[in-house]
């Protein structure tokens, strides 16, 4: 029954339009070991750095009453442990590997794609242009498209490979910003992060995150990423990949009809490790359901 | 429970209940594996927020989906072993205890209805109201431990109570103490590091995979404690 | 036991920081009709614009599984009929009504609040350059700092009273546009107005809003609140006034411990008219539990 | 049920329940007020989505937040009625009926399941599947009415259901049609513009407070029609 249901993207073809979200999945090997990469197209790594980085101190995960705040701030081995530790298990992976991007400045994009391009592991790239937990300037890159242009063509210059430009719902426009990174030579368009969040004790006048804000990620957002996936669909001509509130088969099959080219799934991969496989399941099931 | 699962579930190690059919909380909820008998596991836990509330109020009978077990637990060091648990720190003592050499297990709590019981092992009890044992910290009863005399030390509870108790132990035995850490946890398997610990010399520990449990010298205690 | 509890907003004390939400209490007649203003500190009017104003097609509420979207379009009988008939009734208000203030061009803020200048009834206004329902060349106002000091100049212009500015978290930065707003004079900036949200029926391929996408509301977008209020506070010195998610006491205590000056009831109103009430109610017994 | 409640609670008029105890959903949903007996008020309705499935899972007995009677009912012009359903369009007739002269009810619906009782009201029914009188639509039973008789004509159902009804009555008749309005519900009580239906001759009429019940000919019924 399955035989019908392909999705395309990047010239491959998937049985499934589900890609495990950036920051949630590792490098897939934990997943892998325990048989729970099934129904995942690809796995988008954590995002990798050039130096390595500790991340932000903990408490790094805050839950608040209908979702969860992160403040993991891109912790990461760096580029060069990537490469010599992680990329030669994740050859072993049943499905690709796109790597996870992110950088101080704009000129680390292309010195980390650079990098892995050493490796013939990874399918393609995911620019992460809009983490928000690192400091950066204060504003994510994400959020000028002036910036996104030049970082998607400097990008574009030394990679092999395919690559999407992930962008902020936090400050700019996501649709001027997702132009400019096809302009500026990128083949997909993520959207989007999370949205900037927090949580404040109102007894104590203190948050429980140190850096006060995070990233903030519930099922409650899904309709935010509708609009945004559905108004940048219709202003660039690439793959848009939707990111942010799916937990069910519909969220995913509302997304593909709001012209997402394929679907992450992040936070609710870490309540339910096989996410992959049981949405997919639900997903051709409700398709099979409809068709005559 | 399936056999595989007890058959791993070795003292230390932990689980990942699900307490919500529904959307949230959004994460699971931690708890280690206080023992195993037969195909059946016991967790000990208590009612301290939304998780553990829906969990207390959860009917006898009914299913709840479980990630495990997760991490790593005690190197069963050869030798006698010494416990010593704050609060619910002790929840795996009951597995722990009967898996190796215990000599005595230390136990304190703010009060009586607190203080867990480890089956078959020689416990000495201290709360902090006297309700039960002597009046006190479980730091007042560290005076007449022969650290030497152990292979294995173990030790569960609140950070701050971690740490005096470390500082009371000479520094030779210290190497002999396996804490088992908390952290808020996101995935549990090691992916999101979500879990950090303070590691000793720089950096984060994940508590889900590199631990739960640690060698005490392994965690930077200066600042863990300061998150707390 | 309620007397050491108040709030100073505008120069006035208050015995309550609830202020309720533009678009959900309509002038505040039928609530007070119903004696449900108590609690209330004062009452933000229906959008109210120099035309009148059929608003959008139906259907205009549309529930999602965590939330709701919106699709009003500022429906108002324009500012003549509100001067001639809802402000004389406003009068009797047992509470300040401030008046929500929106237009299709920068000059026709300063053009309605010249007209509402003529009552004694407004305490002040909301310069609402925010909204996601109309199509005022594609971007909300507030997505522009310049566009938005040069708004608040031409309103303090003209204005004898007090105003805030409501700001969008869609687009632009909503830190530079709380800091434009007051370089123009604003005594007061709302964080903020609804999330651009839209829902999609995957089966037809159509969404329920015939523009799409609409403003989304949800206890759930708290957090989202939450940190907009406390960076915004940080950036400015004029009172923050929070509108997002509010549907609890504590929620209420959580945006006053971020800065808020005030704090909105929107969504939550319609769910309890007497919502107000309800809210002040149990935060008052949340302080009294936690004061020596 | 309060007295006040129910001697406000005119044939027409309509209450917001409280289907959800949390957050989530987060509107209240509306239903006609079918009958009123005693201190107490019936509503008849349908499991079509998630409030009306949570209410036909509460329990008997369990206490619900509800606001009204809201909104605007019947004129209830003196003379006969003939009162004209489709489905659960008739939930109101029960009530209306005991508070007019009713001369007749036409009933339609998709099935015999569908069918509503109006007691003590002389009622004809048609079903699309013909499971109860006819096989057919309610347009079928309207060749042989004698409009003109009529003081008081009520209509509610689905939009198409009563656009075909109304162009089937003589212009002149219909000034005495009052028909009953469905649209998304946002406050319920003329707060926040959410409700809209076309009005004649352009703009908008809210359904809430303006409605429920319209006469038939202040709507735009072309743009109404679109909506759906
Ligand atoms: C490896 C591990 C093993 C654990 N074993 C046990 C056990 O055997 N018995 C037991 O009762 N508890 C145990 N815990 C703690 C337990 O997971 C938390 O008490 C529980 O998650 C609280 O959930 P809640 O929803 O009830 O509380 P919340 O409402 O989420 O929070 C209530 C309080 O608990 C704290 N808390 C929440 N989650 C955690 C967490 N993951 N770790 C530490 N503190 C937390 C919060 O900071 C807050 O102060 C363990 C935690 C870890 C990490
Ligand atoms: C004035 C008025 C009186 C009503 N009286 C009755 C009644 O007596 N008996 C009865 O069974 N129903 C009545 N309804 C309709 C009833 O309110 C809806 O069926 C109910 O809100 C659906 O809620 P749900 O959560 O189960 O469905 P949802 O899951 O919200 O939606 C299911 C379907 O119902 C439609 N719907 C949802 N809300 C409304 C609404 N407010 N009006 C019309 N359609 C809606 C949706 O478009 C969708 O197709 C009335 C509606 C109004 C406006
Ligand atoms: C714990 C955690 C870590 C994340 N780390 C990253 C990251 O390193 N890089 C990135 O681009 N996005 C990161 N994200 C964002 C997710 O990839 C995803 O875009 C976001 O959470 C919204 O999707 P969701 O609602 O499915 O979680 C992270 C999210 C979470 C919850
Ligand atoms: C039905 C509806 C109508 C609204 N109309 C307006 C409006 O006319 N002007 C405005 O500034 N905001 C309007 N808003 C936004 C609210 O005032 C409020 O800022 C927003 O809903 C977030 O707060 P909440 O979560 O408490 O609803 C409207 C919101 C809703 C739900
Ligand atoms: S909880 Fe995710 S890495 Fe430990
Ligand atoms: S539902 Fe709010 S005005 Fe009618």
């Amino acid at each position: 029954m399955d035989k019908p249901y392909k999705w395309t993207f990047w010239k491959r073809e998937f049985n499934s339009p589900i890609l495990l979200a950036s920051g949630t999945a590792g490098f897939g090997l934990e997943l892998m070991e325990q048989g729970f990469l099934e129904g995942a197209a690809a796995v988008i790594s954590k995002a990798t750095t050039l130096k390595p980085r500790e991340g932000n101190p903990p408490p790094r995960i805050v839950e608040t009453r209908f979702g969860l705040l992160n403040s993991i701030g891109l912790a990461n081995p760096g580029v060069d442990e990537v490469l010599k530790t992680l990329l030669p298990q994740a050859a072993d992976l049943p499905c690709p590997l796109i790597i996870n991007v992110a950088g101080e400045s704009v000129e680390d994009f292309p010195a980390v794609i650079e990098r892995l391009e050493e490796s013939p592991v990874p399918f393609g790239y995911e620019i992460n242009v809009s983490c928000p937990n690192v400091a950066a300037g204060g504003i994510a890159f994400g959020a000028s498209p002036e910036i996104v242009e030049r970082i998607a063509s400097l990008v574009k210059r030394v990679s092999s490979k395919p690559f999407s430009v992930k962008l902020t719902p936090n400050e700019g426009s996501i649709v001027e910003s997702a132009k400019a990174a096809e302009a500026g030579g990128a083949d997909a368009v993520t959207i989007c992060n999370t949205f900037l969040g927090m949580k404040m004790d109102w007894r104590t006048g203190r948050a429980p995150l140190k850096r006060n804000v995070g990233g903030y990620s519930s099922p409650a957002l899904l309709p935010l990423t509708v609009a945004r996936v559905f108004i940048t669909s219709e202003a660039v001509d690439i793959p848009v990949l939707a990111s942010g509130g799916v937990n069910r088969a519909e969220d995913i099959l509302e997304l593909l009809a709001c012209g997402a080219a394929m679907v992450q799934v992040g936070t609710w991969l870490m309540r339910r490790p096989d996410a992959a496989r049981e949405l997919r399941e639900d997903m051709i099931n409700l398709l099979e359901s409809c068709s005559p | 429970m399936p056999l595989s699962f007890i058959s791993e579930a070795e003292p230390g190690r932990f689980l990942q209940l699900e307490v919500s059919q529904g959307s949230f909380p959004v994460t699971r909820r931690p708890f280690t594996i206080s023992s195993v008998a037969g195909n059946s596991v016991d967790i000990i836990f208590e009612a301290v927020g939304r998780g553990t509330e829906i969990l207390a109020e959860t009917k006898e009978g009914r299913s709840l989906r479980l990630l495990g077990p997760l991490g790593c637990g005690y190197r069963l060091n050869s030798g006698k072993w010494l416990l010593i648990g704050g609060g619910l720190g002790a929840a795996g003592f009951p597995g722990l205890a009967a898996g190796i050499d215990c000599d005595q297990v230390l136990l304190g709590a703010s009060s009586r209805g607190k203080l867990l019981t480890i089956p078959g092992a020689r416990t000495v009890a201290i709360t902090e109201d006297g309700s039960s044992g002597t009046k006190g910290l479980v730091t007042d009863l560290l005076g007449s431990i022969l650290w030497d005399s152990y292979g294995g030390i173990a030790l569960c509870g609140p950070v701050p109570m971690m740490k005096a108790v470390i500082e009371a132990i000479p520094v030779k035995a210290r190497a002999n103490v396996q804490i088992s850490a908390e952290a808020m946890m996101g995935c549990g398997w090691g992916a999101c590091e979500g879990c950090s610990v303070p590691k000793a010399g720089g950096g984060f520990l994940k508590c889900c995979s590199d631990g739960p449990v640690f060698p005490a010298d392994s965690i930077d205690w200066e600042r863990w404690e300061g998150i707390h």
